[in-house]
């Protein structure tokens, strides 16, 4: 496993208030999709922001393909080229008055020819499936599109990582669906995806491995295995995922083979054991 | 969010009467200006910054910080007054660094007298009682929806400026000026949007015009009110005192 | 440049608050006027209150590689209009001093006479002046009036308060002058151009807002 | 059942815009709890303003206690001190920066005693089990925090129904869990509840009835059967939930009773078959 991204005993504090954590590390593995789960208030949104640069940690350092990242402006730009992060709330990153406009500001901002600029706004646009809006204003978009051009904006710069802060949050179930087939189609085409949310269920749908934000420490492994392990999803109040727990219940009954996946949807569990 | 804001709201003081703590610090203030700046200034900080540090437990931090930019202006304020224009060009001044000392020195007493009071009164506190005073309700009512959306709008501000620079709108000076161009758009624009949904809001509540709220009764301390004009009391005799001295 | 909590001697604090008082309290019956024709202008009021703050509080890059705030007094005149301009950049004084010691509370009146009254005023007159040259000119016009206003009065209410001891008024505004508008007019040009920038953003995302303020002419001048 | 809040025929179109539907009827039962469901965009929050006196139906009426609403002052008046909603954002809603100001807005406004008030803001507090964070200022609470004292500034005015728009909308695992449980203590206490959602396995563990938005009609019923029937489901975009899905597998295979209720949480489930 080749870490991209990583934390190294980082730790971090607010002015005039507690530490968030002193001392977390996490890898991010190259190509895979990582969950980060915890709850309103541990730092999940902390974190993202000391992996993407947005931070400085007051201790420990964050690595990009295993050098330390340095804070100088052309260290920043060579994280941020990398590294991407979407906010939860699409309108705090979108403040451009057209689409285009706004999917072109990364690029624009690193220098590019016009030319290059225009294409990685049609790539981006293409990637997340919004072509159609390029000339429409960001202010006339319904939420789900607005979210979608955040993204785009992010994808622009072509980063190897784009972290993505509670990316279903105000998503509706097909948003949901539409997105994670999007975020599937990215990892496709190389490029290594993190998330945070507090949805067990869907961390263990989507997420290849798993970091669970509980008690300043940092619990990290597939997410298969640790989404299964409720005392540590209390610990961290997270409620328990349905996958897991139909899955054990099947296993326990005969119904599913002993080596057999846990259902990842409900859908999944129309064909089961038959 | 803003620390003397968020140290005003956790002060011991929290409890007392906004109008006791205006006496409190208004007078001491008075002090600072009106006392003869030596020994006045000196022994009036002295006494606030007791008071502040020790009895009302303002953050020394806090304080400190929030002192950097009005002594900064103070400070380079009274460097004019070592120099003279005169028909022959500058010159120095005869008697400049004690002018400059002067100033100095009560701008430094002052300044702690209002971030003692600043410290330990929360605006939630003052402003509904501001109408007390004599002021308009609707200009009273204006004053506290500002501060109010005032951190929803701080906030809002944060996060655009985050995005921009993760999207290395701080990369160079012509990204640095797009990225506020795009940033004073986007909060008017988030500014206006929040006034039409609080509107639409407070409809549901049953606004129709009118902000009147019920504000927590604090009770006037006896105690507290009685004690508040001392420091400035001490303040007079001490400054006296040492004026009398040979 | 905000003046600190005393740095004026006490009857100079008096005699500037009575300069703002009648200002004030126009301004203050022009909000009760308004109120009463759309109470729902109440938030608007209290939002474009926040965002005058904020926009005090966003650094400007400039060439000399330090930074500094805007005064947001131009946008807000031009927005507003200087009378509830004066309201707004009055309280947001206040709120400066209380919670960031951004200016004093007995030296709220001569602040509150640069920034919320001469600035807003000035800035306004040279908007109208220049608005036949079109929109973008005439904001820029306006802002770099406004800032530079504000800083000239606070030079003079400075040199009042210390006049020079040989030259007396004209020496020490010769000084102040040197010290606080001779520096400022980079940033009058800063404060210019970032109001223009804005601006121009408004009117394409925030056509509607500008038209009900009155800062754009009906359709005419809103961009296709 | 008796009806304390209905939608009779409902048309609404805003401005300029395609109507959002053309002739809805609701009924709200006294003393129950309802989720109403859809995808993002289909008029949820639209019926929820109709419901509450926001909005103004082109064509039907709203009937509370039977009675048609009227939309005189008076009327509306009344109506608000019935019905109260809960929108999704809580800064549209707090207005002061002290919780105990703005909680004490709709009673003062209400012409109350000042006694009266401060009695009413107390139980309102009390209720949404925040009364230590009635000094605070609002802009240092948390998200959850803000929630609950928007609901309180409701509360405050004693309503018979409480109308919330996407109540758990930005609320972790466990903020959801208290909420869930506060809604049940009102319901108790005799308050109706009604609460949009596109979470159909919130709906499903949460509400006794269900009213699902699909093509511009509405279909309502028990949240038992309702929430199972996943062609209805799959036409409103929604995601069927886990709990019918488990459990007809489970009554498949003979695990459950053919008369027992679906599972609602994966916590049931650790019981079933036993």
């Amino acid at each position: 496993m080749t870490a991209v991204l990583s934390a190294h005993d980082v730790a971090y504090a607010y002015e005039g208030a507690d530490p968030v954590f002193a001392g977390l590390s996490l890898d991010v593995a190259a190509g895979r999709s990582l969950a980060l789960l915890g709850p309103n208030g541990v730092g999940k949104t902390t974190l993202l922001r000391l992996l993407t640069g947005g931070l400085r940690p007051a201790r420990g350092e964050i690595r990009l393909d295993g050098s330390p990242v340095s804070y100088s402006r052309r260290g920043l730009t060579e994280l941020r080229t990398r590294v991407q992060l979407v906010l939860q709330d699409p309108d705090d990153q979108l403040f451009s008055a057209s689409v285009t406009q706004d999917v072109s500001f990364g690029p624009v901002n690193l220098g590019l020819p016009a030319d290059e600029v225009r294409a990685r706004v049609v790539e981006a646009l293409a990637a997340m499936e919004i072509t159609e809006l390029a000339d429409r204003p960001t202010h006339l978009l319904s939420f789900g599109q607005r979210k979608r051009v955040a993204i785009a904006g992010a994808l622009a710069l072509r980063p190897a990582v784009l972290v993505l802060d509670e990316p279903t949050a105000g998503l509706d179930p097909s948003g949901v669906e539409a997105l994670l087939a999007t975020l599937a189609d990215l990892q496709a085409a190389d490029t290594t995806i993190v998330a945070s949310t507090h949805d067990v269920d869907l961390a263990h749908r989507w997420a290849q491995d798993a970091a669970v934000l509980a008690g300043g420490r940092l619990h990290t492994g597939p997410a298969a295995g640790l989404l299964a392990d409720e005392a540590l999803l209390h610990a961290a109040r997270l409620r328990p995922a349905w996958g897991p727990a139909v899955g054990r219940l099947l296993r326990r009954h005969g119904i599913l083979p002993a080596d057999a996946p846990d259902p990842r949807t409900p859908a999944d569990l129309a064909a089961t054991g038959d | 969010m803003l620390a003397i804001d968020a140290a005003a709201y956790r002060s011991p003081w929290r409890r007392h009467h906004p109008a006791a703590k205006a006496l409190l610090a208004g007078g001491l203030l008075g002090c600072a200006l009106v006392l003869p700046p030596w020994p006045g200034a000196p022994v009036t900080a002295a006494i606030t910054l007791a008071v502040a540090l020790g009895w009302a437990r303002v953050p020394p931090r806090t304080l400190l910080r929030a002192a950097r930019t009005p002594l900064g202006f103070a400070l380079t304020g009274s460097l004019t007054f070592l120099v003279t224009v005169g028909p022959d060009g500058l010159g120095w001044a005869d008697g400049g660094v004690r002018r400059a000392a002067d100033v100095v020195a009560r701008c430094t007493a002052a300044l702690l007298c209002q971030l003692l009071f600043a410290g330990t009164t929360p605006l939630a506190d003052t402003l509904p009682r501001l109408t007390r005073l004599g002021l308009p309700v609707t200009l009273v009512e204006v004053a506290a929806l500002i501060y109010r959306m005032l951190f929803v709008v701080l906030d809002t501000t944060r996060r655009i400026r985050d995005a921009q620079a993760g999207r290395l709108g701080t990369r160079s000076l012509r990204a640095a000026w797009r990225s506020l161009g795009g940033l004073g758009s986007a909060v008017f624009i988030r500014s206006f949007d929040r006034a039409r949904r609080l509107e639409a809001g407070l409809a549901g509540r049953g606004y129709t015009g009118s902000l009147s709220v019920a504000v927590a009764e604090i009770p006037l301390k006896t105690r507290f009110l009685a004690t508040a004009p001392l420091p400035a009391a001490l303040a007079i005799l001490t400054t006296l005192t040492l004026q009398s001295l040979p | 440049v905000h003046i600190a909590e005393g740095y004026l001697p006490v009857t100079h604090a008096v005699a500037w608050s009575a300069a703002a008082a009648p200002f004030i309290v126009h301004g203050v019956i022009r909000l009760n006027r308004q109120i009463q024709a759309a109470p729902e202008d109440k938030l608007l009021l209290g939002a474009s209150g926040a965002f005058c703050f904020v926009l005090s509080a966003l650094k400007i890059p400039s060439v000399t590689g330090s930074c500094s705030h805007p005064t947001g007094t131009g946008l807000g005149a031009i927005l507003f209009r200087p009378p509830i301009m004066t309201v707004l950049g009055t309280i947001t004084l206040l709120f400066q001093a209380l919670l960031l010691a951004h200016g004093g509370l007995t030296t709220l009146g001569a602040n509150a006479f640069s920034m919320a009254v001469a600035g807003p005023w000035a800035g306004y007159a040279a908007y109208l002046l220049t608005r036949r040259l079109g929109l973008l000119p005439a904001v820029f016009a306006g802002a770099f009036v406004a800032d530079l206003t504000t800083y000239c009065v606070t030079s003079v209410q400075l040199a009042l308060a210390f006049p020079d001891a040989e030259s007396g008024f004209t020496g020490a505004l010769a000084k102040f002058g040197g010290i606080f508008a001779v520096t400022q007019i980079p940033l009058a040009v800063s404060e210019g151009l970032l109001t223009v920038l804005v601006v121009r953003l408004l009117r394409t995302s925030a056509a509607a807002d500008l038209i009900r303020l009155g800062v754009l002419r009906k359709r005419e001048e809103v961009p296709a």
